[in-house]
């Protein structure tokens, strides 16, 4: 098809400077899209990142492929529909837990049912941070940020928990100081035929003052055990490989179901589910084709439709 | 019945083949070289309310039902309840003889002010014959049929079980009408073979319309004779949502999105009936027919395919068009080609669904915060609605930006019969398209130009990868709060307003009806055309000479052509489907004219050319309020 | 520096304590007993872009900051190259010594269209001391100080380390300007220990502060005398959104409910600092504070509250607005007492959410598919947004639907000194609230009246049971689609948009300012009346008189009370900060009148006084242009 | 507090006549609120039933109580600002599986975080009824409506799964033709003091051919087993006690997990989650009461706020 040319990150690197607070974990995370976006080889012009609103949604600002700064809340329906109309086109959709999980969430649910191939990282900062500070959907019940005037009064929400739900067929969750699995998580997530949800978890250093980057990388005081840990190396896979029966789907499922409850004291990361037994959406069709004659005659011929309604 | 223009009635109740009955008249009249515009009304629960279909026939395409007319056909004692206060002298009703002890007291669904508006007219105690006798008194022609005993009579002869028989119940009812009318019996039955495919079912309409025309000849029944003109043209039976549909279909859809409601919806499950259509060159088309979850995504998905430079869309009425004011907005700042199909309904809020309203003109123009750019076109008819399909894709292009492109409930059930649509009509226009050069630097999607328009970069075109952001931004996409580049911005995207005004043809903006010197100046938008146009016709027979002048776009709003044609008037009527007048408040703010009369309806029903041309001639009397409301209570 | 009023700027990085700088310097301004007005300017995103804080200081309450201080302190090098080119004759800068040196090539943010502008005006190899060199050349005064040097001085007094007096460069800087205006020390200390409670953090500033004041006295700057009045009475220090979340606490608010959004999100978290608010009598009472998933969701939150019979508000900003209109419109089809908080900011889309703009107010008038009534009120001033929160409840309960209460970004960040509000001025009115006689049939939430306004039905209140709903109905709630009853609804909520004009005090509609007889009128709507009232006052001493007219209720339009301002007018004037003059289309629309000039902003930055005055001279002059936009490349 | 009277399901009847179509499974769940609310005996002034738009969102016209029909998507907001406002009120929301999954997904996954004690019954009729036909989010994938030009490109949403996933307190499931079965579960979900979920199967024979009830009321060609069946009846207990600790939680949930996948052959119905160990939100606060004197002068006393804004 495409001749790929040898890429690396550099080319992904956009002139305009990254305005993210100090030591903020967007950084790590643009770095390892850029490095995935390198190794999957597209040049800059075939992939669109789609950015909702936050801090997190200026990251397409910050590549060098097409970025599209959308609405708060509607970074996937954006996405869905440039795949859809050009399915040549890689598509990532970045955004926060605000973004997907509050005003986003009828979209969050209902985007992975027609399993189109677009990749969504969901930064998880616990927080609403380019507002200043609300507790996003991910913060726990009582935990109360410096600038939050009383304890959070809601349950959080879990977002791979509910990815699984909606039928994502990728789940994975990364780290953003973990730059170098992080970039392969979002290579994999990238070359996975469907739609993926990549969760980093993603420290705010400016208004999250629980979740920081010393309570990642702490360890367990009794067991000395981190509290990060990747899923691979504790013999976890989450591979439903494409003839899989009912029973191993609902296996694997289960297994799943009971790693994304894991929180606090020991978090997983990695890849969580790949679900290759659901079919994929289908790619032919859109793109951008000639609907006029050079006369400016419309192509279409609808003397087969007019049949249908004609009388006599 | 010598009017050029005949006006027929069924009525009955939801889910009792009104629509069937309908269809079945309407092809016929076709089948006989006819032309027909039909409505229907209908209540929004899903089935047994009272439910009714007007269609006017002619030689001429008519432009308008009535609200009176000259047949009714009833297929139950609710019907004639309703609807005989309606007919007038001259007119006939045909009606089943089992329905005239029906008492008002045993409808379970008529609403309480017309049963007392009844009983006020009427007096108490109130039955179908009563209401009948004071009919005939007036001067109306009722023929009431035995019905059971007919069917009884079809079913012997058949040899077929009278449950059966009395399914055709719509069948007969036509037929009679048909009869009546002279309506050419072959037409009818021609008709009834395309819409009955089963031939157990063509038998039994068969041998039913035959036996009603047996019966109106032996009962010797006034029947007429319908002007057939010389040769049947071939037509499209059509509403505008499918007119629309093809016009989608012409214009090279590549993508519609959206979510289900009414009365938008019938558009989008025309089209996905053709996943795949016919090319003129090489493969046929795929256009993408997306169900989403609800409007705010039916927005972002056509916008989202809009980046590519495919020509996207979206349907949707009043309440999905309030949830689509952002993801405007954000259409309207990236200078983006969308179109949105908006078929209002009564309002406000969930409103009257199935019931028409011009309501949304202003919250058109005005959706979404701040301020941004929008071609906001009105179609007319169903004919209309074909080309100005087609237009509105040219419209997004040429000037990129989001266009809606209104209709209504009324047009969706307008029930046409027009010409084969000719697609290649309207030239496809797409506007300035960029070719980035390789190796240039970052392609600039909002690029200064002298015509501040800037080519347009579709996603994944070689060289062109860019940044585009509803935040405020210079030419190359990225976020500014620099203030000089913040007022060029604003003013490159208003200019296109100006510029649509100046390149568009005058006959895009208003067409022009009726005799140029006409004192009377009907000024209106919209599906109130048609009715408009039968009242002028009207009027004119009372010797009154009227014109109207139809704004097809409504915002940025021709004021020079309008003000043009507001010249000379010695007396200007707004007329509009709505409360509060919102087409007169738009003319007063852009071009000062404040029009002497106000003609509104807002009841939920269209205006009808009939109670149209009364109120204008209290007008050309001298004898016409600042603001008149049509009102029919028995609608 | 005669002036009564001084205009002072301080300028620096976001994030660098020009915030607290300012909030030092008005504080201690008020404890001298001056009034102050202050404004805030920033980028949207965290930390690093440029910012500045102008405050307006006089005995007097000034009314607006201006473009052109006379002050400037600038913190760092950017805030030189930005603010100098404003600078005007027998205007002072104090500036820090280590900056002249500083090149436009070494600052990172500065906008690429303003670094052209200043190469353009001040030529290529551009340095701080060449533009100071300019700026004194055309009579500026710069005060150039070694911070650097001072600071170490300080340090060595204090015996600490350098770094943490560093952190204290905000209150040198603003201690150097306290002393050359003749603010007293003493005022300064008071200031600053209230904003430093930890007393390391004190005993460094308090050094500090005195080490400016001997600095100043040792360089013998030319220092004023600020005028002091005798008593300085308590005056409240806020912005808007801390009045409107007092006027709320004060109209008794019962929920609301919120999405975080720039600039509304202040007034909620203000809101929640106060979970218990007293009472005058018994219990205290504690509003419910609630953020929602969206705007849809606070919107409805808010409605289903108001239901039960509590004042029940949401405050936002353009884009929630935008997601808000299909609720708006239940609310107004449920005749639902309601308060929407709009705090405007740059439009279109994500535009501009930490710059002003008056961009929102037609589609406040219309949002929404179909027609319903509410009622839309601007507020001009801090002190203003508190009675008009309360009064918007009244409005609200009084006709029985939504209220959209629009503020903007501008008041948001107007930091002004005002007299503790009194929260009995504005009586509490609830309008009618049904008491249902138990045993009476199903209770009528829309009954009809003889004035139209049905008694409030509070959910769970006894004998009260009751339906509503969004798609019309009759007067229990249930569905109808009877046309009278339709018709005669329509009406009903229409009727209380007159009623409301009828009802209501012409002060509240709009307020006049300035001498009734001036020739020229300036007309205008929310936050630019400090500006026009500020110019109005520049004008005087230019010999020319002006008058205004403060629109305040939106919608309904006032026409009447509009006609009759207009009337006597030589010239009219419409001051707006849009790009398409929104009240002017609104007021042709309404009254036909179509205003002799235009005077728009739309860069993202306030109007001042002082520039409008500038260009209100040149109408006043009849120099003049229809349309005029104030720019200012440097803001 | 209120004496209660003793009241039957007629109390809860309306004079409006439904107008839903005959054979619809609404009906059922109508009469099984009327009876659940009869049980749990409160006057009908202090209950208020929200509704959706939908078929289903127009249970609230034939029903006694206070009725509310909100707006398409927005039932569940509207019935927590109620109850938020006027704790004393005992609040039910009603809506079909389209308005609840599809334009309300935001509002489902958000509306339990706060354990607020509302009532939440979806009726799930696998279609969007009122609008004629469409597919709802509960249709699944390549199953095909006679209303459809297509069969759906879409995989369902399993309402219950994502109820779990946002952490409902309370999650049933009922059939509008069992009658009495259904009625003791909305009152169990009534009950329930935090936010509850009962999703109903609820046939729509004009629309929904696929799932009629023929086709609920199937047993197995094998094993002869109905395709529902009671979890009650299989030894399945979903209930957390307060005092619970997180490993029993965690068991509970994935045994919940697992039957919230069964689908298609095996249907149970029944309480999957009863989890009383979360805290339920404070009924205190709100309510109506005076806010000014006879006078109209406010009630409110703002000088301790002006105190911490006042100079001097
Ligand atoms: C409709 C709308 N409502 C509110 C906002 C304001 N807003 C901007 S970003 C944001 C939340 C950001 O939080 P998150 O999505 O978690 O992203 P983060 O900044 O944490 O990366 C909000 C509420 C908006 N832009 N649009
Ligand atoms: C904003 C908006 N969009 C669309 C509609 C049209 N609409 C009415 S009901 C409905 C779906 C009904 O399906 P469901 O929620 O499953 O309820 P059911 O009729 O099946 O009970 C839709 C899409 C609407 N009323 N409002
Ligand atoms: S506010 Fe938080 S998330 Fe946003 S840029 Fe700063 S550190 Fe990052
Ligand atoms: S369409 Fe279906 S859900 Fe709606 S009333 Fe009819 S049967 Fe019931
Ligand atoms: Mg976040
Ligand atoms: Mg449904």
């Amino acid at each position: 098809m495409h001749e790929q040319p040898i890429l690396n990150a550099k080319d992904f690197q956009s002139p305009q400077a990254a305005d993210w607070c100090a030591g903020c974990g967007d950084f790590g995370i643009l770095k390892a899209i850029q490095q995935a976006l390198a190794a999957l080889g597209r040049p800059p012009e075939q992939v669109a990142v789609f950015g909702g609103i936050g801090c997190s949604g200026k990251t397409p600002y910050y590549l060098s492929s097409s970025g599209i700064h959308t609405l708060h809340g509607r970074v996937l329906p954006f996405a869905l529909g440039a795949k859809l109309a050009n399915p040549a086109l890689s598509v990532i959709a970045v955004a926060g837990d605000g973004d997907g999980l509050s005003i986003g969430g009828a979209h969050f649910i209902n985007a992975a049912r027609r399993n189109i191939d677009i990749t969504y990282i969901l930064y998880n900062n616990g927080v609403y941070g380019l507002t200043k500070g609300q507790a996003a959907p991910t913060l726990h019940l009582g935990e109360q940020l410096h600038t939050m005037a009383l304890p959070s009064d809601q349950a959080a929400l879990n977002p791979l928990l509910l990815a699984l739900a909606s039928g994502y067929s990728w789940l994975g969750r990364g780290y953003a100081y973990e730059g170098k699995s992080l970039a392969r998580l979002v290579e994999q997530a990238l070359r996975h035929p469907g739609t993926a949800i990549l969760e980093v978890l993603q420290p705010c250093p400016t208004y999250n003052r629980i979740q920081t980057r010393e309570w990642y990388s702490e360890t367990h005081p009794q067991s000395g055990e981190p509290r990060l840990y990747p899923l691979a190396e504790h013999g976890y896979d989450g591979l439903i490989p494409p003839d899989a029966d009912t029973t191993t789907i609902q296996a694997k499922q289960a297994a799943c179901f009971a790693r994304l409850n894991e929180w606090g004291e020991h978090i997983p990361l990695g890849v969580f589910l790949e679900d290759l037994s659901r079919p994929a959406y289908p790619e032919d069709g859109g793109g951008n084709r000639a609907i006029a004659d050079p006369a400016g005659k419309s192509l279409a011929r609808l003397e087969g439709i007019y049949a249908q309604l004609q009388i006599p | 019945m010598s009017h050029p223009i005949i006006h027929w009635r069924i009525g009955g109740a939801q889910g009792s083949g009104i629509d069937k009955a309908a269809q079945l008249f309407a092809r016929a009249c076709v089948h006989s070289g006819l032309a027909v515009l039909g409505q229907r009304e209908y209540h929004s629960n899903i089935a047994g309310r009272h439910s009714y279909f007007d269609i006017a026939l002619g030689v001429e395409p008519p432009t308008s039902v009535a609200e009176y007319p000259q047949l009714l056909v009833a297929m139950d004692g609710e019907s004639l309840f309703r609807h005989l206060p309606m007919m007038r002298s001259g007119t006939t009703v045909i009606a089943n003889r089992a329905s005239l002890g029906l008492t008002l007291e045993k409808l379970p669904y008529l609403d309480a002010p017309l049963r007392e508006k009844l009983r006020h007219d009427y007096g108490n105690e109130l039955s179908v014959q009563k209401m009948i006798d004071s009919a005939t008194g007036r001067g109306v022609t009722c023929l009431s049929v035995d019905i059971e005993g007919e069917q009884a009579r079809i079913a012997e002869q058949l040899e077929r079980p009278s449950k059966e028989v009395k399914r055709a119940l719509n069948t007969l009812m036509v037929a009679l009408g048909g009869a009546l009318l002279g309506l050419g019996e072959r037409a009818l039955q021609t008709a009834m073979t395309k819409l009955f495919p089963r031939p157990e079912h063509r038998q039994l309409n068969a041998a039913t319309i035959s036996h009603a025309y047996r019966l109106a000849e032996a009962q010797n029944w006034p029947c007429g004779e319908l002007a057939a003109p010389a040769r049947a043209p071939a037509r499209l039976l059509l509403d505008a949502t499918q007119s629309v549909a093809l016009g989608k279909l012409a214009a090279g859809l590549g993508l519609q999105s959206y979510y289900p409601i009414s009365p938008a919806t019938e558009e989008s499950s025309f089209l996905e009936r053709y996943p795949s259509v016919a090319s003129r060159e090489g493969e046929p088309f795929h256009p993408r027919i997306i169900q989403v979850e609800d409007e705010i995504a039916a927005l972002s998905v056509a916008a989202g395919a809009a980046l590519t430079g495919v020509r996207a869309a979206t349907a949707t009425s009043g309440p999905g068009l309030s949830l689509m004011a952002e993801g405007l907005g954000w259409a309207g700042m990236n200078e983006l080609p969308l179109v949105i199909t908006l078929y209002q309904r009564g309002g406000p809020s969930t409103g009257m669904p199935t019931r028409t309203e011009q309501g949304d003109l202003l919250f058109a123009i005005h959706a979404g915060h701040g301020e941004f750019p929008r071609l906001v076109m009105a179609s007319a008819s169903t004919e209309e609605a074909f080309y100005d399909a087609m237009e509105a894709f040219n419209y997004a292009e040429r000037f990129d930006l989001p266009v809606i492109h209104l209709l209504d409930k009324m047009l969706t059930t307008s029930l046409a019969s027009v010409l084969p649509f000719d697609s290649q009509r309207v030239p496809i226009e797409r506007g300035r398209i960029a070719s980035p050069a390789a190796g240039e630097a970052r392609a600039r999607p909002f690029q200064f130009t002298s015509d501040g328009l800037s080519p347009r970069l579709p996603l994944g075109q070689p060289g062109s990868a860019h940044w585009r952001t509803g935040v405020e931004h210079g030419e190359s996409g990225l976020v500014t709060e620099n203030p000089q580049i913040r007022e060029r911005m604003m003013e490159k995207r208003a200019a296109r307003l100006a510029m649509i005004l100046d390149e568009l043809p005058e006959e895009a903006m208003l067409r022009h009806y009726g005799e140029a010197d006409a004192p009377l100046l009907l000024i209106s938008w919209g599906s109130n055309l048609g009715a408009i146009q039968d009242a002028i016709a009207r009027l004119e027979k009372g010797g009154h000479r009227a014109r109207a002048v139809q704004i097809r776009i409504l915002w940025p709003f021709p004021s020079t052509a309008v003000e043009k044609a507001l010249a000379g008037a010695q007396s200007t009527v707004v007329v509009e489907a709505n409360h509060s007048a919102q087409l007169a408040s738009l003319l007063q703010s852009q071009t000062g004219h404040h029009p002497d009369h106000l003609v509104v309806k807002y009841s939920g029903r269209p205006i009808c050319g009939d109670a149209l041309a009364e109120a204008l001639e209290l007008i050309a009397n001298g004898n016409g309020e600042a603001r008149m409301v049509l009102k029919n209570p028995y609608e």
